[in-house]
């Protein structure tokens, strides 16, 4: 009976979304479209940064190999960085690590950057419900899986 | 004596692989390894030494021994590893093969290790003859004869059209007979052909740029070979990277390392680098802080601590780390520079 | 190739009897014909030994942080590439220019013995002389001679600075370019076209090969970190172990982040892996990415131009902003 | 091993509705290192407050997580009393279940799931939290107002009145702003210069304040307390210590193409000029685009004349470096350009005038001294329409989507001054909604209408078109539903009123935010109006968005009492969360301070003796007052040698770790 | 004429089929009244364009379509290009005038019964208004 749950459960796909958000614009943009009741999946999981400048592509991929399904980094509009220039850095950074993971073979779709300011709530919504979308296309994410993980 | 025909190698290997895993040298990627034999698999008998030594299926590079769990107060501990079933290990040169008699030198004495144990007692040891020794062979200098492996349960020759397959031990035996309906008795003329074609290794043997190497246990007080000026000079060029010692076959240091996976833990062993800055960390920092420290760690173990303890040197010269070192740095030019040998 | 030789030991000797210098890197004859090693040469005496063959293609450059920190005047030789790793490890303030006289060496490109081996041309060899693009292979058996191109290093045939692009004196005249530059990326763009999936086992095949022994990361001129991430248990990253293949990616994957923007091509992570890794492929991809995005810039060209990951520009392409703010343009 | 604390919060249902609160608790009391989970009501009520306190001394925690809403709303309510209770509040950590979790997910289970996810996370960030404690800075006792408008002025005088200099720092060749154009102000009628006038002369002679005119900031750095400005001083082209202010060069200069910026180009001046009589300094100012001496080298008549000679052709830009340790920023605003809205016929017919070329026409220091004709013929109006919201409250993209706030008021002003000067004139006003929320601003409306017969027609003019001397208003009224045309002799256009152009470029150099319409964002709209997101950088008047006179003035008052409260303070306390080196892993490459947006890392020489040899290597040092604790200097370190406390690297991956558990 | 109150209710099906048809929203109108100060054929117009607007809003479709208005527009587009909500009630009145065609019998114009149908003496601006009109 049990193991019977166990299957049917892991064929129900429940992705996980590990977002990195800078705290000046995204993170209260997600505060925002919870204050506004804006639904989104429970799958998304928020990370606090003080700046998008400060994600680290070890927590990107590390994520990946904890389970992550999807990873996203939200930060400032470019020009709106709190720390001024932090998120021009974060542009630059994850634009080649994005092309890097491509090139490796890790769907692009799997990694969203975007920049979502503390008072775009529905955006924020709307981002992580397209990247939910985007990763239920392509299913589980098994590439670059530490396997010793056990979720 | 018997023998086969060599395009048959793939049914024998698929013969093998019926009673078990099978390992043998197969090209994956560019780079020729042992690898659990697959269906399908080409064992490649020309390249002449696999990239990573086949002391890899004795002692995996890394390998999982332990899962331990916390329950609230209770703890789960299940010890894993090793090798469970009867295996072939197929294609495994000279050089090898010896190395794998210096490993268990260290492994099987007390106490003993016993995952290497149980891989050593269930594994079938096949070597081949080495047809085209290298630029970079030396194994001469530590009397191993390329032409004619020791330490195996079987020896095979590749004859070009045949494979000649001369048992060795009991286990070969066992192995032979499990092959029956494949290897046929070998004639006459075959019995005449492989002293030759052994006369015909040696040869090349002899033609090597290092054939005249002699290694000799270095006599020196321990104190004075420590001290020597040389490691100094020889060191300045390691980069301190650990190809050698992943690449050598008598190399058997090894790490042990925690896994937390999120509900329990794994305990792994790898190999590790005395070439490394890591190597043997501990609480107050490195014993060896500097590359010539480590890289004397290297050489004075190979060359005066192993054979101290166990009258051997840990060299089978098998060439590898002359030509994976980066900047060809290697064992060769410290044997002749340490000790004031003369060249 | 000879002359040049004996200019090189001539200039070594020099600058080491007039104290021009106190220690000379340069290469030193082995126990074969392909058996060269990088050597410091702190007398004059010692630079008999001294060699620049078609074999001397260990960078030497990196040898310098550890001299130059001990307050050591060094002279150097450097091959093209070996300039541009020069000028890297100055940009990552490794070394100081003071300190260092620079001797730059034309470089013809360096051969490759794994590739005479497999055009059977290796046994019984027991020296290399070179002409220009002839090689002689002199053996017991008498000489015979062959096209150098032939049994070059692949990085050597794509070499876009066979000159050193920085250097006190030069040794010799400079030598030609052999292909364009854009002959380099071939084999990116065939990766790049591949699918996900095939792109991944590509990789896959590869890194499972890796045995981790730090070979790509300790000759590479832009890893030149006092303590690596990988080695630091304290990073929460580190693994000596590959007891899963995803460290070996996470490692890799890692390394070439880590030397973007910084990575001059002289193609010595590949070279150096025992497991035959086409890790440049890494790097390029990543050379070729800035230099589509973010303009000309080569790493190693001149260390006073800013990397492109430690600069920005405000109107930088954003592959992120699929939708504007507002109303701002 | 930490002994941890969680704490989770109900926040009445808002969390405890779509989060089982107590499973909560009861899977954190599991976790590694908690030795204590409870759940309670409200977590950031007293007795909440005093539930952890007690639990932090009767279980000796060293760590607590609070599961409760955003941190951004109680992360420091519960430091404190963390910090109460002895436990530095730096080793708090709060999991957000409300913003987060409770408040977007309906079904209870899965709201459940992640809400234990959040606080693994928070606990296992927790485990690794270091006490931190904040540092100390000095603060420099001089402010910088960036504007010399009413709004600057205002600010200006009240920080100095306090005691404390203040440099004005105005783009324009004199101070006063958009209010030294107005004639007359809402709803009182004074005379705006009578009011003005009085303020500059305080300013310019206040011996706490500097003024620097026809000057731009040029760079910002530092941070509150120890900012750092450069200052472009343009060249005047005249000596201000050696200028009379005679006004002789103005007179005589023989080019009279440009137009007056001061008159909203409804007349010309010289190329040496005074913006305005009462301009302040009173130093004229060479327009060198319009000098003919500089365009030809021939002329140079100013100079001849100059009875001072203090007119110098060679004078050159000069840059001001000072240190200051709070910023005002008010810059005002502008109006939008209407060569989009082509119906109104501005630009095309000299006689469809703004609202603010109208202040200048019939003030009597004006173009035309004050007599109320038109531009075209000089001859007086008969019928005047005003339109309002022109370009205001639209979303079509021609105008801007906001109300302009002042239009209504000043309009009914210019309606009813017309009334009343000229009775015999028509007054019409179309308009779509008449907005006068403020104290006698209605009344001052409706006296147009009621005792001064401005005719108000509730709708907007769909084209005017020019028939002989005449425009024809085609307008509606909507209330009656019938269309409407007046036979005009002038129109005068509201337009919107907009951010300055270089708003945006400036909050960039300033580090603070401007909004999609380039107005400067306030930190909070409701409780934190005139503070900038930029902590010791604050906001008066338009520049933060359209405003009359009378809130300008406020605004700038409550900015200088900001100003002030932060330069009465002896040390200003650091954020704790800054970057450190470990010097042992440095090597020194120095890629960190290449990105550094504070210039708050240095190069350092350290000299060690790395196992018996003697070394010097040069190492990054981070200076903590100046670091902002962005932490993007962690990512260009490939070591890992710099690491930012209260985000380490390993917190982090010990966050993504939990989440993936 | 008796005055009754009415409470309107704005979501009709009418209303909904209208907007349905031209995709606009009546909602961001704030009565400015622009266009119908724009437009040149208010006079000929029962019903002005911003009460159109307004209409639509509360409502109300069948008093626009029984008014003059929706036959009287020439599709000039004046007001939709001044109206500063970006409302396009030139689309709204379309839309009444659509709803009444289709609600008249359905009668569906085939391409192939345009030459036949096709009036010499029609303008050449109603065709080009036509064009405009059907082409989003």
């Amino acid at each position: 009976m049990l193991l019977e749950e166990k299957t049917s459960q892991e064929q129900a796909f429940e992705p996980l979304i590990v977002a990195f958000c800078c705290n000046w614009c995204s993170y209260a943009g997600a505060d925002l479209a919870g204050t506004s009741r804006l639904q989104y999946p429970a799958n998304v999981k928020i990370i606090k940064v003080p700046c998008s400048c400060r994600v680290n592509p070890n927590f990107v991929l590390r994520a990946f190999q904890k389970g992550a399904d999807g990873v996203v980094i939200a930060g400032c509009h470019p020009g709106d960085c709190h720390y001024s220039t932090g998120n021009y850095f974060t542009r630059r950074r994850f634009t080649l690590l994005m092309n890097m993971l491509d090139f490796i073979g890790i769907e692009k779709e799997r990694f969203t950057v975007d920049w979502i300011s503390a008072a775009e709530g529905s955006k924020f919504a709307a981002v992580m419900n397209g990247v939910l979308e985007k990763v239920h296309k392509l299913g589980p994410n098994r590439k670059m899986r530490d396997k010793r993980w056990k979720r | 004596m018997k023998k086969i025909a060599k395009d048959r190698l793939p049914e024998l290997l698929q013969k093998m692989a019926e009673a078990g895993k099978v390992y043998a040298p197969v090209n994956k990627g560019g780079k020729t390894n042992f690898s659990v034999w697959q269906p399908g698999d080409a064992a490649d008998l020309t390249t002449l030494r696999s990239a990573v030594p086949a002391k890899s299926v004795l002692f995996p590079q890394s390998e999982t021994y332990l899962r331990f769990a916390q329950q609230g107060k209770k703890l789960s501990i299940e010890t894993v590893g090793g090798e469970a079933d009867e295996y072939v290990l197929f294609g495994v040169r000279a050089c090898d093969a010896k190395s794998f008699a210096l490993l268990d030198k260290v492994f099987l004495s007390e106490p003993v290790d016993q995952f290497y144990a149980s891989r050593r007692e269930l594994g079938t040891v096949v070597a081949v003859a080495c047809r085209e020794p290298e630029d970079a062979c030396f194994c001469r200098a530590f009397d191993i004869a390329a032409d004619a492996p020791a330490g195996a349960d079987v020896c095979v020759w590749d004859t070009g059209d045949d494979l000649f397959w001369l048992v060795q031990t009991e286990k070969g035996e066992r192995l032979t007979a499990r092959l029956a309906g494949l290897l046929e008795d070998a004639g006459a003329a075959d019995d005449a052909a492989l002293p030759a074609l052994q006369a015909q290794i040696r040869a090349q043997l002899d033609e090597l740029p290092l054939a005249a190497l002699v290694a000799e246990k270095k006599h020196q007080a321990l104190k004075q070979l420590f001290d020597d000026e040389q490691w100094l000079a020889c060191s300045e060029s390691c980069l301190g990277c650990g190809t050698c010692t992943y690449v050598c076959p008598t190399c058997h240091c090894y790490d042990i390392q925690d896994y937390d996976t999120g509900t329990g833990t794994e305990r792994s062993r790898c190999w590790d680098s005395c070439m490394f800055s890591d190597f043997t960390q501990m609480a107050h920092g490195n014993p060896r802080k500097t590359q010539k420290e480590r890289f004397r760690q290297r050489f004075m173990h190979k060359l005066v601590y192993y054979p101290n303890n166990y009258n051997e040197i840990a060299c089978v010269g098998c060439g590898r780390c002359l030509e994976a070192c980066p900047v060809n740095m290697n064992i060769v030019k410290v044997m002749k520079k340490i000790g004031g040998e003369a060249r | 190739m000879e002359k040049i030789a004996a200019a090189v030991r001539e200039r070594a000797k020099r600058a080491l009897a007039t104290g021009e210098v106190d220690r000379v890197f340069a290469w030193k004859r082995g126990e074969f014909w392909y058996d060269v090693t990088p050597a410091v040469f702190e007398t004059a005496d010692e630079t008999d030994e001294l060699l620049w063959d078609s074999f001397c293609v260990a960078n030497l450059s990196k040898y310098l942080t550890g001299a130059v920190r001990q307050g050591f005047k060094v002279g150097v030789f450097v091959k093209g590439c070996d300039a541009l790793a020069f000028n890297q490890l100055l940009q990552d303030n490794r070394i100081s220019r003071e300190n260092v006289r620079l001797f730059g060496l034309p470089c013809p490109g360096m051969v490759d013995p794994e590739k005479l081996k497999k055009a059977k041309r290796y046994r019984g060899v027991r020296a290399v002389a070179r002409a220009g693009d002839v090689l002689a292979l002199q053996g017991k058996h008498g000489e015979q001679q062959v096209e150098a191109p032939a049994y070059l290093y692949d990085k050597c045939l794509v070499c876009r600075h066979p000159n050193p692009v920085v250097y006190d004196e030069l040794l010799a005249e400079p030598q030609p370019v052999r292909t364009p530059d854009s002959d380099r990326f071939a084999l990116v763009n065939e990766l790049e076209a591949m699918s996900a999936e095939e792109k991944f086992l590509f990789w896959q095949e590869q890194f499972d090969k890796c045995i981790r022994c730090n070979a790509c990361r300790n000759i590479c001129p832009a890893c030149s970190c006092e303590k690596c991430i990988f080695d630091n248990g304290e990073s929460g990253v580190a693994a000596k172990a590959n007891a899963d293949s995803c460290e070996e990616q996470f490692f890799h994957l890692i390394r070439a982040y880590h030397v973007a923007g910084r990575c001059v091509d002289c193609g010595e992570c590949s070279r150096v892996c025992p497991a035959g890794i086409p890790l440049h492929l890494l790097n390029r991809k990543i050379i070729k990415d800035i230099q589509a995005i973010y303009g000309d810039y080569e790493a190693g060209l001149d260390p006073n131009v800013p990397a492109p990951l430690a600069t920005y520009r405000l109107d930088d392409a954003d592959p992120f902003d699929g939708h504007q703010k507002g109303g701002k343009k | 091993m930490q002994r941890i604390g969680v704490f989770v919060c109900w926040c009445g249902s808002n969390i405890a509705g779509t989060v089982d609160v107590a499973q909560v608790a009861q899977s954190a009391a599991a976790m590694p290192g908690v030795v204590y989970a409870k759940d309670y009501q409200y977590m950031c009520s007293e007795v909440g407050q005093n539930m952890i306190k007690q639990a932090i001394a009767e279980h000796g925690l060293t760590r607590v997580v609070v599961a409760s809403c955003s941190p951004r709303m109680h992360e420091s309510t519960f430091r404190k009393t963390a910090a109460a209770a002895g436990l530095n509040p730096y080793l708090v950590e709060v999991a957000n279940i409300r913003e987060h979790c409770a408040w977007i997910h309906k079904d209870k289970a899965e709201g459940t799931k992640k809400a234990i996810a959040l606080t693994r996370a928070a606990v296992a960030k927790a485990t690794l939290n270091a006490p931190l404690v904040a540092g100390e800075s000095g603060v420099e006792k001089r402010a910088l107002v960036i504007g010399g408008g009413i709004a600057g002025l205002q600010t200006a005088l009240d920080i100095a009145d306090a005691g404390y200099a203040v440099d004005i720092v105005e783009k324009s060749p004199s101070i006063g702003g958009k209010m030294a154009q107005i004639d007359k102000t809402f709803p009182t009628l004074d005379c705006s210069a009578c009011i003005l006038t009085p303020k500059m002369v305080d300013a310019a002679t206040h011996e706490n304040i500097t003024l620097y005119t026809y000057s731009e900031v040029e760079s910002v750095s530092g941070f509150v307390g120890n900012f750092e400005v450069a200052i472009r001083q343009k060249a005047r082209s005249v000596d201000a210590k050696k200028c009379s202010g005679c006004g002789l060069c103005a007179e005589k200069c023989p080019s009279r193409k440009a137009k007056s910026e001061f008159d909203e180009g409804l007349r010309t001046r010289g190329a040496i000029y005074i913006p305005f009589p009462q301009a302040i300094p009173n130093v004229p100012v060479i327009d060198r685009d319009e000098c003919t001496y500089f365009k030809t080298g021939k002329c140079g008549l100013c100079s001849k004349i100059c009875p001072a000679s203090a007119v110098s052709f060679e004078q050159a830009d000069e840059v001001i470096t000072q240190r200051y340790g709070a910023i005002v920023v008010a810059t005002g605003f502008d109006m939008i350009e209407l060569d989009k809205f082509g119906e109104y016929q501005y630009g095309q017919h000299p006689d469809v005038i703004t609202s603010l070329e109208f202040e200048r026409l019939t003030n009597a220091a004006g173009p035309t001294g004050g007599k109320f004709v038109r531009p075209s013929d000089h001859k007086k109006p008969k019928k005047v329409v005003f339109v309002q919201c022109v370009g205001s409250r639209d979303t079509s993209g021609r105008g801007k989507p906001y109300c302009s706030k002042i239009c209504c008021m000043y309009t009914a002003k210019h309606a009813m001054l017309i009334r009343d000067k000229y009775p015999d004139v028509e007054a019409s006003v179309f308009y779509i909604d008449v907005r006068t929320p403020g104290k006698n601003f209605d009344e001052f409306q409706r006296r147009a209408v009621e005792e001064y017969g401005v005719q108000y027609i509730k709708g907007m003019v769909g084209k005017i078109f020019p028939e002989q001397d005449k425009l024809m208003v085609h307008g509606v009224d909507a209330l009656s539903g019938e269309t409407v045309v007046i036979d005009a002799d002038l129109v005068v256009l509201a337009s919107a009123t907009k951010a300055k152009d270089d708003a945006e470029a400036l909050g960039r150099m300033l580090s603070i935010s401007t909004d999609t319409h380039d107005f400067f964002t306030e930190a909070h709209p409701k409780l934190r109006p005139v503070e900038s997101h930029t902590a010791g950088i604050f906001l008066a008047g338009a520049c933060q968005g359209p405003k009359d006179i009378p809130e300008t003035v406020s605004q700038a008052g409550a900015a200088a009492a900001k100003a002030i409260g932060l330069l009465s303070k002896k040390k200003l306390v650091t954020n704790p969360c800054v970057t450190t080196v470990n010097e042992a892993l440095c090597s020194g490459c120095l890629a960190c301070e290449k990105i550094c947006p504070y210039g708050a890392i240095a190069a350092k020489t350290i000299e060690l003796t790395n196992n018996g040899v003697k070394e010097t290597r040069v190492v990054a040092a981070v200076n903590e007052a100046l670091c902002q604790g962005c932490g993007g200097c962690t990512v260009a370190c490939r070591a890992g040698a710099i690491d930012l406390k209260g985000f380490t690297n390993r917190q982090i991956m010990a966050e993504v770790d939990a989440i993936c558990f | 004429m008796i005055r009754t109150k009415v409470t309107p209710t704005t979501q009709t099906e009418a209303l909904a089929e209208v907007l349905d048809i031209c995709g606009t929203n009546a909602a961001n109108c704030m009565q400015c009244g622009k266009c119908s100060a724009t437009c040149p054929a208010s006079s000929r117009m029962d019903v002005l364009p911003h009460q159109v607007v307004r209409l639509l809003q509360a409502g109300q479709v069948e008093k626009v379509a029984a008014s003059q208005t929706i036959w009287s527009c020439a599709s000039c587009f004046a007001c939709s290009a001044r109206c500063p909500r970006k409302v396009d009630p030139a689309r709204l009145i379309e839309a009444v005038r659509l709803s009444v065609v289709r609600k008249a019998g359905g009668n569906y114009l085939k391409a192939d019964a345009v030459p036949a149908l096709a009036d010499e003496a029609m303008p050449q601006q109603a065709l080009v208004s036509a064009l405009r009109k059907y082409s989003k």
